[in-house]
């Protein structure tokens, strides 16, 4: 499957949402995966065929690649929160090496456009990934994990304006894909980033990530996490990212995709209320691997036949005072 | 890959019923009549479940996510579908809750998942060892291996006292033609059975007769103390890990173990592994700590 | 009741906890409450004197004061989210004048020690704040809310180190009483605000403050809160606080005051193993309001009879890597 | 302040036991006993309820903070302490949990809270005007007006339907001495009683009689009619508010109304407000919209 709109012949994928157009790629529907939530490969293990015939997702996003392969962080790796997931994997990949001759053809497979997701820990690691990536047909669009530190300045990349535009503008030459710029939502001011990665070249802005957080053992009180930190996800951050949602559709012009404890369709459509085009939904795919889809149905019950991209593009749900933001 | 022992899942979370809750010593045995999933997983697959209403609100605003159960017992419903048992122990919020449902409850679930048991190795007897609520995936195993060929079958089980060890009556109800397996119940305080560790039994029958395929699950320290029995005499063993789990399905990468190969995921290259592949059972975060 | 330790009359306050000493401040132990969560007026209109007798708290922080009285922010002012709450109280208060003369000489009849919150929306404002609760003998410590932003800056004082840096040395000098500096949790590196604020002559550290959030209308998508954003607390953002209060406390030798989403003497013991000398207890007092000794009574059993400020003052939990954070 | 019609709560939430759940058509009446709270709390006063087990997990993840509820009647149990009874309407997540709850299971309670109705002003008889759910807090005012004096209190209740005007019945149970009340009733489709807004045969009592003292509650519209109707007139009413509540005594400043003298909070100045404060009963986010 490359960039192409999705021809006659693609079984609609998640439920019968109205097509959506992200960057110019057409989508069955509002709904995407979270980076690094749902593993295509491992799910089709366990599910066979009839994944691929009920496929959660309007459009698949890759786990974070990097250039180096990684092991990932020693575990324990997960916590349950309150309506919550505190997870400290530590970016487990192949390399890109090894995810484009072994992920990416298998990937390609899958009835939905690819996003794939890369990081570098230097500005020069992220142009080669996208010069990478970018080369490969079967991919739709990229998308920037900015939310690690540049070895090179010290700085945590998202959580920075200047930063963030130094790395779009680095890479933003190297392909014609559009380029999705995925937030951290562990900064002072998330619409300024918003706005320099938009100012510098980002066809699309995807947040919320993970909000920094931890645990403790409950005997020891040593850190639970292998990691020691570790990122929370889930129900629990969901206010949180709808406002930085909000606050950033208030500050952009670029299409949003909005996510952050996307449990319901009632949900979704909170975040295109909030001026989102698209949304992904990450931890409720551990309760439920089909919840894509049922989000995607139960959104259409809410919006109507008229769909997604009519009524909410507007923005109607953005909030009236800018002050408050 | 085509020929590792798993059965597919439908790809999306489902509700079967509870037919029965049946408290059996220690652990509660949950009955569900799932509809909708196949009708024969693999002995050592597991589900992920959750209580179909009200799951959260337990103690620490708890449970979210779904848990990990073996499925312990499968057979076909005489209306139609699959009955499942399940036999839980109480640990926290999740089991908790779960062990309070009762007949007619929904119960919200994914399976059968992961990759279960393989068949015992050419020219060897299958030897079942299990510790406490780890006895839920040989109870199939063995309803699976009785099923097919009566001889030989060994199971040694080990409980923290007779309250626990009702379980092993489990192994003597509903098998085929009433035939009796080989069993060895150990108890920590002799309440029933032996007193001591299931390994103790176990080190016997190595010594015996090495001509086994070992099938094992219970706590992490079980586990790796047979993990080195059979290492040392170059005896063939399959061990059902645990780990905590977000997803079940490879999703979030976050039930590694680590292995001689790196790290794998618990949950989609097990929770059955070769003990070959491990340099220790022992696993950080695994078990009840 | 003053400044002074507690004297030998005290009916013991928050439980049989162990005392401890908090900038000086000898407390019946370790739990206050969070600034804005409990209203002891209120509260006596409501629990009469049987609230002196087991009063909660082993030391009352007022609600924020400023120096104009504020109404707040109009209703809805709630929005129930999962394990949490979203609040847009907005400040109402009588202003210093109103609270030195209304409310301080109730809040003095109190079986505790009293802290009380200031918050300015610019350095002068801050300044006559600390000098006219200073002079005050009632008062034992200061907190300063700095989750507002500066007017003459535009920035949000505790999200810069600098700002929060300028603010405590121009307050500094006006007072010999504690000064506890508030931290709010929408920051990039609240350590380094931390640090800023100690080096700046702060006595102690308390965090976290709520996480901005926001909510929308189920029916009509409009933001469901007058204030149109709000601030997220209780048991949702407690890995998010557990996470901050240990890097703080990597960073910083004050003693700290640790908050967000308590519930439990096991979530408190949490913070204390972070590296917190106090913990307070905020939207789990609307759930209980005998919260507070329930969760000092609770931490004793876990604690044992030597006691939450010793056991834990070593910061056994304190993250193993400083990397991680 | 000491003359307001409030009793004093325990500084802490307490465990309350369930002792009845009876299906009243619309509505729930859930009946706790309360050992350990006061034996009279006043009519128009609160409690803060929640499930004592198993608050949360309902849809949305929710309910996480307690839930206001005018109590409804009040007795001394047999046994001792109190018997409270509360008639729910189930509209979310929290009201649906209540109405789960069976004889024995905890019901975790604070209060009572809040300031309830004052005596009718000199000279003037009791009209108790109520729409739906708001009838709960008025059964126990009526209960003490009628034990108290009998002549004249009047009682016009508002419902959707048949199914509603159920509640009304308890009105004419438990009265003491078997009196029976100048009650009527209105329903918005006529099933029982006179079709038609409950403001109706409040302005044909007006207009007949105005020396009341009118006694409200009920959705939003209800209230703010009949504020106007009695400013209008002259006439004295005492209006129960509502407001989405954390907490219930004065601790978020989260359940303000606005007033003639700013924003009050509603659950320590209130519920029970004198409807000359209010410029609109029309609250934002009150009620069930
Ligand atoms: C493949 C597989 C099969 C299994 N089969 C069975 C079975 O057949 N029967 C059975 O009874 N059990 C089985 N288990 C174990 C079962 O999944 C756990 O006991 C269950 O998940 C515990 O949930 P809980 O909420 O009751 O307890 P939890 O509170 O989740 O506690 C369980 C353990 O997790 C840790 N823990 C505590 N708090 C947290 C937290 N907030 N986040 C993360 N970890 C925490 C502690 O180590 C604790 O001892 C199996 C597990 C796996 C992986
Ligand atoms: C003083 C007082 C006395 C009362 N007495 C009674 C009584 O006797 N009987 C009775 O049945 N009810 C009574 N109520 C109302 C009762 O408290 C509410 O119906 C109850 O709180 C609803 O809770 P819920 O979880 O069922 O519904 P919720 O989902 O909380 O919904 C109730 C309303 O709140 C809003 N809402 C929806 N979602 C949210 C959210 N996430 N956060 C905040 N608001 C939201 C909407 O307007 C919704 O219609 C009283 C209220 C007060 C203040
Ligand atoms: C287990 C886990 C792994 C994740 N891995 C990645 C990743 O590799 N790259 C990335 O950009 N985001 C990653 N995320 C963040 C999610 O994509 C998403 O932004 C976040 O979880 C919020 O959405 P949710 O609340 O719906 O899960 C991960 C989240 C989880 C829970
Ligand atoms: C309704 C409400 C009002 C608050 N008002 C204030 C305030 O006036 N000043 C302040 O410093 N913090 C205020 N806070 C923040 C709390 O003191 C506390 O930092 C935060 O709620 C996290 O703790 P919790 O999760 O235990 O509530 C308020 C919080 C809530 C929920
Ligand atoms: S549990 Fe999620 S990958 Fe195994
Ligand atoms: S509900 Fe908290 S102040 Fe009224």
């Amino acid at each position: 499957m490359t960039a192409q709109p999705a021809g006659p012949a693609e079984p609609p994928a998640a439920g019968a949402a109205p097509p959506v157009v992200l960057c110019g790629v057409q989508l069955s529907g509002p709904v995407l995966n979270g980076s690094g939530t749902f593993d295509a490969i491992a799910a089709h293990r366990a599910f066979g065929d009839e994944l691929l015939e009920r496929f959660p997702f309007a459009a698949f996003v890759s786990k974070t690649v990097t250039v180096e392969p990684r092991q990932g962080n020693p575990p324990p790796r997960l916590w349950e929160a309150p309506a919550g997931l505190i997870n400290s994997i530590g970016l487990p990949n192949r390399g890109i090496t090894g995810f484009l001759s072994h992920d990416l053809p298998r990937l390609a497979e899958l009835p939905v456009p690819l996003v794939v997701s890369v990081m570098g820990f230097a500005r020069e690691e992220l142009a080669l990934l996208v010069e990478r990536v970018g080369e490969r047909e079967e991919v739709a669009l990229l998308e920037l994990n900015v939310s690690c530190p540049n070895v090179e300045t010290g700085l945590i990349m998202g959580a920075d304006p200047a930063e963030t535009a130094a790395a779009v503008e680095r890479v933003r030459p190297l392909t014609e894909k559009p380029l999705i710029v995925k937030l951290t939502p562990n900064a002072v001011d998330p619409p300024a980033v918003a706005a320099a990665a938009e100012a510098a070249g980002a066809d699309a802005i995807a947040l919320i990530n993970t909000l920094k957080g931890m645990a403790l053992h409950p005997h020891t009180r040593d850190p639970w996490l292998g990691g020691v930190t570790g990122g929370v996800s889930g129900p629990a951050v969901r206010a949180v990212a709808l406002q930085q949602v909000a606050a950033v559709a208030a500050r952009t012009k670029v299409p949003l995709i909005g996510m952050g404890g996307i449990a319901s369709g009632g949900d979704a459509v909170d975040f295109l209320a909030a001026g989102a085009t698209c949304v992904a939904v990450g931890t409720e795919s551990f309760r439920d691997p089909g919840a894509g889809r049922r989000i995607a149905a139960e959104m259409e019950v809410i919006l109507g036949p008229q769909g997604a991209n009519r009524a909410y593009r507007s923005g109607k749900g953005r909030p009236r005072s800018p002050a408050g933001l | 890959m085509a020929a590792e022992p798993r059965t597919l899942a439908p790809p999306e979370r489902r509700m079967a019923e509870v037919s029965a809750k049946v408290r059996l010593g220690g652990y509660d045995l949950l009955v569900a009549h799932d509809i909708a999933g196949p009708p024969d997983p693999r002995p050592g697959q597991f589900y992920m479940l959750a209580a179909g209403e009200r799951w959260g609100g337990g103690s620490g605003e708890r449970p979210y996510l779904p848990r990990a159960f073996s499925f312990a017992r499968v057979r076909r419903h005489p209306d139609g579908g699959t009955e499942l048992a399940f036999l839980l122990e109480a640990v926290g919020p999740g089991t908790h809750r779960l062990g309070q449902l009762s007949p007619g409850d929904p119960l919200a679930l994914v399976g059968p998942l992961g990759v279960g048991f393989r068949s015992p190795a050419a020219g060897t007897r299958a030897l079942l060892v299990g510790g406490g609520i780890g006895v839920a995936p040989l109870l199939c195993l063995h309803d699976e291996l009785s099923g097919t060929w009566h001889e030989g079958v060994e199971v040694l089980l080990g409980f923290r006292s007779s309250e626990y060890a009702q379980a092993a009556d489990l192994f003597l109800a509903g098998l085929p033609g009433g035939a009796s397996p080989l069993l060895a119940v150990m108890t920590d305080d002799g309440s029933v059975g032996r007193p001591g560790l299931v390994t103790e039994p176990l080190l016997e029958g190595l010594e015996r007769d090495p001509a086994v395929t070992v099938y094992a699950c219970g706590p992490p320290a079980m586990l790796e103390a047979v993990r080195a029995l059979c290492a040392e005499r170059s005896v063939r063993a399959q061990l059902a890990l645990e780990s905590g789990m977000a997803c079940g399905f490879g999703a979030c990468f976050g039930c590694v173990a680590p292995t001689r190969e790196g790290y794998v995921r618990i949950c989609v290259d097990g929770p059955v592994l070769d003990a070959e592949l491990l340099e220790t059972a022992l696993l950080t975060g695994a078990g009840h700590s």
